[in-house]
């Protein structure tokens, strides 16, 4: 047994000196978002920890002092009725955790569903991310560009990721920054997040969307404004117009490398947002006309 | 012959189809939707009730609860299944 | 096999009202299987694509004449469980058989409806709302239908046997079977039909 | 040959090939083993036409055994995948096969049956009952249940299996995106089983309520008797989702509707909604049976009564109603406003109050008990900190806003196998242990148990706990591989070296059912565990007709009252015992929804018509039959009980 137990504390030991190195992605926010979610997971870890171990204290005492082993033979366990305020108290307890946890929970909830906290007065930068056979294309109706499988964000400036899928359903995720949020068919869905540091961060799609979904990644770049603007100006000097054609060729099923272009394909492939949403429950101004609904 | 037609049915059958003509209002009249709505509600619930209780026994034998019981365990659940989806697939996206 | 005589002959052994509780057990989930429909009936009832709404398609000549008829056959095989309790075999077949024929009646509308949303294009294929409506009236009508089955074959054996008790119990169960039929149908008649066309 | 082509495995390989070959083999032995040991007739009129609780209960667990091989398979294999970075054992498609059929196969065709298995066998015993109340119903679910599972395996060999994942998400379900019959065979198979499941909650609803011995209330009823009602209430108003949703999945891919397309008012998320409108129930399905065990087997051998015996009952009608009103929680991040997500994450993480007051419980039963540390005790003792483990990581995953990050990803398949298996595996595992001499009459070896024990619960922690990490280092599930700069190889191996231990631990427990049957002494009495319950009050093996004389009952505790306090249990004479006739026809409707399911998988109309012929000719059979069952005569009795002995009368 004493065996037993040493084997499975060097494992642990082992797991943790492995993965002690470095801090995991969503652990090591970079943005108000995922920090948020990081402190939620962190307080609930900690919570979690008190019942774990009030738990574990209550199943080794028992365990050691009512062994059998450790007990006469004729020794007869009494029949124990149930008492009002032990009761009270594994009923208490649990209740006052769950409570606290789902103030945590909705306050928290709220908040990355919002602009990120800081930035409500500036104006969000909107990009397009739709995803396809196992891409993603990124649009920016305001810059008037287009990239695939990469994007690059200017850092202290909310941004709003407009989420949408030419296919099954995928779900855009940015570990350092924000949690997850599907994109679909037929219509939008919005991921409000924002860099507080420069740097390259992993983005992919964590949503199974057949074949080749292992590789379906992007690479995210917070760069500054300057840089983004410079970037920006770069882009529409060197790069290729995007025409419907070439865009019809891209969402072919396979893999791309990093594509970059001018224009956007939300001009003649637009988003199914608005009067283009295949869902109608879009927005509340839509309601009047339920019976206009298009398809793409 | 008369045996054959007990008060109880008759009236509850009479009761149905007064029930169903309440209904029908909804369509004949011209009515908010609210109004129309609370209608067919309370006619549709209120005829299940006189199915469920006159003609389908309900509560003559000495299951009378259990069946109570798993009647209004299912109609629970169903309502909270048709609402929780509304909920999600078309209220959660509206406001 | 004990029987009580001082029970109705439905309730009379022991594995008869074990079949009446199972029945009314199974209903639950009938309930919760038409509770499934109705509310894909309401997520998808806006959904109509390039296709038709129910405001366009439905008649409520034919859907009243469905409802009645239903409502009346609910009654009559009320009447025949209450013939059956009273020993008049002879008037609880009349009763039974009766109902069988309104089943009939209601089916042969209910084709006739579903051929008409045929001609003015909708199909099952047409949209979410069309798919989902002839889902559900066509788990219902294919109810219908198994009942019309199930009330023949209860009919065969009371010619063949006699009202005994398991026949008995048969019967009062199918009546059970019609009545939540009977309970579905004002459910889609307020909350598809009137609904829809109001 | 078109005709034909259409049966051809969509996307094989040598490994499948392989497969097929092995499968072939197999079947081929059995059929001609049992031939040559002129078996088919003791095999037919002992097993495929019994309607006899036990032998149902034997035959459902029999089968889950074999599924949990293959669905064991199927996991080695993902472990194996993924052990190291940009491994190619696997392909993209046979990574998703493999997971899909993992997944169904362990849910659908190992713990669920695994569950009913021992409900079939143990609930009319704690009860006091001769049978469940609709035996012949009962043959059928069991018939369907094997049918459906059966024809989910032959996907393997015929047309290609299913490659959306477990929970078949369209559009990626869809014929555009799985263009091979795959999913056909996911919607008949649980289609088919689903309908047999569905009878036995019926079935079993209906025998709890109305067949309990003389004197045995509703709050008197042994736990696992409460956790087998609820789980079958909650069998009864879940199932009918799954059927509408399988319907409805059926008509997009073979009719052409549009339910979850994209286009003409589809709408893909409605098939998320519905299926985990019935598949989260579905967790609380395999659960509650599982705190019901857990909660014999710690009272038993802590010797003492289970302490809060109401707050336990009303903690489970609690969690039965909850359980259908949290689904949302598996797509939080569909993109549903705050104010929904808040909603069901409160009623999600509300479960863990009646949840953590079993565990308390628990505990509090063991208090001042004199614990015995037996097999089936060892794995109810590591069932609480590991199961506790799996429920705070449940609680942190039901906060929306922290769900974001942990959806899809490593951490979520490492908490739903850390509930599962210690909750639902380690239980199935220790009642097996502990009913053992009840179905056969011997003991299983302790030692043997006690290594396969270990093994289990160290590669369950070597293998899940890893994943915990590995997940919130950005690993999303499903990945068929990684490229090294991600850093999850080292963690992936380690998961790998569990799963291995894991696997060892389910051969020692196959090699110890082969070593108890040879080797274990077979007079163990009727009470080898000094039980507390009702089904300890009967022979082991249980004779055909279960109780002599019916039982009357006192407390929950029956069997111990009779023990401890003189009470009497069986006071009265010897009288004649209806049983039920056995029939062949419920195995016959089982094939002929098989061959149904089939031939609307490959749309053969001709077939599906034929077999439905055939199902209604078997109903039609069945209404015009007048069965009276046979009678045990008291001459029969006293024979049977003084070949065990003498009844303790």
């Amino acid at each position: 047994m004493k065996l037993k137990w040493a084997f499975l504390s060097l494992v642990f030991t082992m797991a943790i000196v492995l993965t002690g190195c470095e801090p995991l992605l969503v652990l090591n926010p970079q943005g108000p978002q995922a920090e948020t979610q990081a402190n939620v997971i962190w307080i609930s870890i900690a919570t979690m920890s008190v019942i774990l171990i009030i738990v574990l204290a209550i199943l080794i005492t028992v365990l050691i002092k009512y062994r059998a082993s450790k007990q006469s033979d004729d020794y007869e366990p009494p029949h124990i009725k149930s008492n009002p305020i032990v009761e009270g108290i594994i009923i208490g307890f649990p209740v006052l955790i769950i409570i606290f946890l789902g103030i945590v929970s909705v306050s928290s909830t709220y908040k990355v569903e919002t602009t990120p906290e800081g930035y409500e007065d500036q104006e969000p930068l909107i990009i397009y991310a739709s995803s396809s056979n196992w891409k993603w294309h990124f649009s920016y109706p305001e810059e008037d560009i287009e990239t695939v499988n990469y994007v690059f964000i200017p850092e202290d400036r909310p941004i709003e990721f407009k989420l949408y899928s030419y296919g099954p359903i995928t779900s855009f995720w940015i570990p350092q920054l924000a949690g997850q949020k599907y994109a679909m068919a037929d219509m939008v869905t919005t991921l409000h997040l924002a860099a507080e540091n420069p740097g390259e961060y992993m983005g992919r799609n964590a949503n199974f969307s057949g074949e080749g979904f292992a590789e379906n990644k992007f690479d995210v770049t917070a760069l500054t404004q300057k840089e983004f603007d410079e970037w920006v100006e770069d882009i529409h000097q060197t790069a290729e117009p995007i025409t419907e054609d070439e865009f019809n060729e891209l969402l072919k099923p396979g893999h791309l490398g990093k594509l970059t272009f001018t224009g956007t394909h939300l001009d003649f492939s637009p988003a199914p947002e608005g009067e283009h949403a295949g869902h109608n429950h879009g927005d509340a101004s839509e309601q009047e006309d339920h019976s206009e609904h298009s398809n793409h | 012959m008369k045996e054959l037609f007990p008060m109880k049915q008759v009236n509850g059958f009479i009761f149905s189809l007064l029930l169903t003509v309440i209904a029908l209002s909804v369509y004949f009249l011209d009515m908010s939707f609210s109004v129309a709505m609370t209608i067919l509600l309370v006619t549709a619930f209120i005829q299940a009730g006189v199915q469920l209780i006159l003609f389908m026994h309900a509560g003559e034998s000495e299951d009378k609860s259990s069946i109570y019981t798993t009647t209004f365990y299912a109609i629970s659940i169903a309502l909270f299944t048709v609402f929780g989806s509304l909920l999600a697939m078309i209220w959660g996206y509206m406001f | 096999m004990k029987i009580d005589h001082s029970q109705p002959l439905e309730y009379s052994t022991e594995q008869n009202r074990l079949n009446i509780l199972g029945f009314w057990i199974f209903l639950g989930a009938e309930i919760m299987l038409f509770a499934t429909l109705f509310t894909s009936y309401f997520v998808y009832e806006d959904r109509i694509g390039s296709g038709p709404s129910g405001a366009d398609i439905f008649e409520i000549t034919p859907v009243l004449i469905e409802t009645i008829i239903l409502l009346t056959s609910s009654f009559t095989i009320g009447l025949a469980v209450h013939a059956m309790r009273i020993n008049r075999t002879k008037a609880m077949t009349v009763f039974l058989g009766i109902t069988l024929l309104l089943g009939a009646a209601f089916l042969a509308t209910e084709i006739y409806e579903f051929n008409h949303y045929y001609h003015v294009g909708a199909t099952l294929q047409t949209s979410g709302f069309t798919g989902i409506l002839l889902t559900t009236l066509g788990t219902h009508g294919a109810h219908v239908t198994l009942g019309l089955f199930w009330g023949t074959m209860i009919l065969m054996q009371i010619k063949k046997r006699g009202l005994t008790p398991q026949i008995a119990n048969k019967s009062f169960i199918f009546s059970l079977y019609w009545h939540f039929l009977d309970v579905v149908w004002i459910f889609i008649f307020s909350f598809i039909y009137l609904k829809g066309m109001m | 040959m078109e005709f034909f082509e259409r049966f051809a495995i969509y996307h094989p390989s040598p490994l499948i090939y392989a497969s097929m070959v092995a499968i072939g083999l197999v079947s081929i032995a059995i059929v001609v083993g049992i031939t040559y040991f002129k078996k088919w007739g003791y095999l037919w009129n002992e097993w495929l036409t019994t309607v006899d609780h036990k032998k149902i209960g034997i035959m459902y667990i029999i089968s889950a055994l074999l599924m949990l091989f293959r669905g064991g398979a199927d996991a080695i294999m993902m472990r194996l995948q993924t052990a190291v970075p940009d491994n190619s054992f696997l392909d993209a498609q046979h990574y998703n096969e493999v997971f899909t059929t993992h997944g169904v196969v362990m849910i659908m065709f190992m713990a669920m049956p695994f569950i009913i298995g021992l409900m079939n066998f143990i609930v009319p015993l704690q009860i006091g009952a001769r049978d469940v109340a609709f035996p012949r119903l009962n043959a059928i679910s069991f018939w369907l249940f094997f049918f459906g599972a059966m024809l989910f395996n032959v996907s393997f060999v015929i047309g290609g299996s299913p490659d959306a994942g477990w929970t078949n998400y369209y559009p990626l379900a869809s014929n555009e995106f799985s263009p091979s019959v795959g999913v056909n065979y996911y919607n008949w198979a649980l289609q088919i089983s689903g309908i047999g499941t569905l009878m036995t909650g019926i079935n079993f609803i209906a025998t709890i309520l109305k067949m309990r011995a003389p004197g045995m209330k509703l709050m008197k009823m042994p736990m696992f008797t409460w956790a087998s009602l609820l789980t079958n209430v909650i069998i009864v108003f879940a199932f009918p989702v799954l059927t509408i949703a399988l319907l409805m999945g059926t008509f997009d891919r073979q009719f052409g509707t549009n339910f979850f397309t994209s286009m003409n008012g589809g709408m893909d998320m409605m098939w998320a909604n519905l299926f985990w409108i019935w598949g989260h129930p579905e967790v609380y399905i395999l659960i509650l049976p599982a705190f019901g065990i857990y909660s014999e087997i710690i009272s038993t051998f802590s010797e003492r009564n289970l302490y809060g015996y109401k707050s336990m009952v009303w903690s489970m009608v609690l969690i039965s109603l909850f359980s259908f009103t949290v689904w949302l929680h598996h797509f939080f991040t569909m993109g549903q406003n705050a104010f929904t997500n808040s909603i069901f994450s409160i009623t999600t993480i509300a479960i863990a109050i009646p949840t953590g007051i079993k565990i308390f419980n628990w505990l509090l039963t063991m208090w001042k008990g004199k614990i015995r540390f037996t097999v089936p005790m060892l794995y109810s003792i590591a069932f609480i900190p590991l199961f506790t483990i799996g429920g705070a990581t449940g609680v942190m995953l039901g906060i929306a806003s922290a769900d974001y990050q942990y959806h899809n990803t490593m951490f979520l398949v490492a908490h739903f196998h850390n509930v599962i298996i210690p909750g639902v595996v380690f239980a199935v595992l220790a009642g097996f242990t502990y009913w053992w001499p009840k179905m056969f009459g011997f003991m299983l070896n302790e030692k043997i148990g006690k290594w396969a024990f270990w093994f289990l619960t160290i590669g369950f922690c070597l293998a899940f706990f890893p994943m915990y990490v590995t997940g919130l280092d950005g690993q999303a599930r499903r990945m068929y591989t990684y490229s090294e700069a991600t850093g999850f190889g080292p963690l992936n191996m380690l998961s790998f070296f569990g799963a291995g231990l894991m696997a060892i631990a389910f051969a020692l427990i196959v090699y110890n059912v082969y070593y108890s049957f040879r080797h274990s002494p077979r007079n163990v009495g009727d009470d080898p565990w000094n039980a507390r319950s009702l089904e300890w009050a009967t022979h082991n093996p249980v004779p055909e007709y279960n109780f002599a004389v019916t039982p009357e009952v006192k407390s929950s505790q029956a069997f111990w009252d009779q023990k401890k306090h003189g009470h009497k249990l069986f006071d009265k004479e010897y009288e004649e015992i209806h049983m039920p006739n056995k029939s062949g026809v419920p195995f016959i409707m089982g094939v002929l929804f098989s061959i149904f399911g089939f031939s609307f998988i490959f749309a053969i109309w001709i077939g599906v018509i034929l077999s439905a012929i055939g199902i209604f000719a078997c109903m039609i059979h069945r209404t015009f039959e007048q069965v009276h069952g046979f009678h045990i005569s008291v001459k029969e009795i006293k024979e049977t009980e003084e070949k065990f002995g003498g009844a303790d009368k």
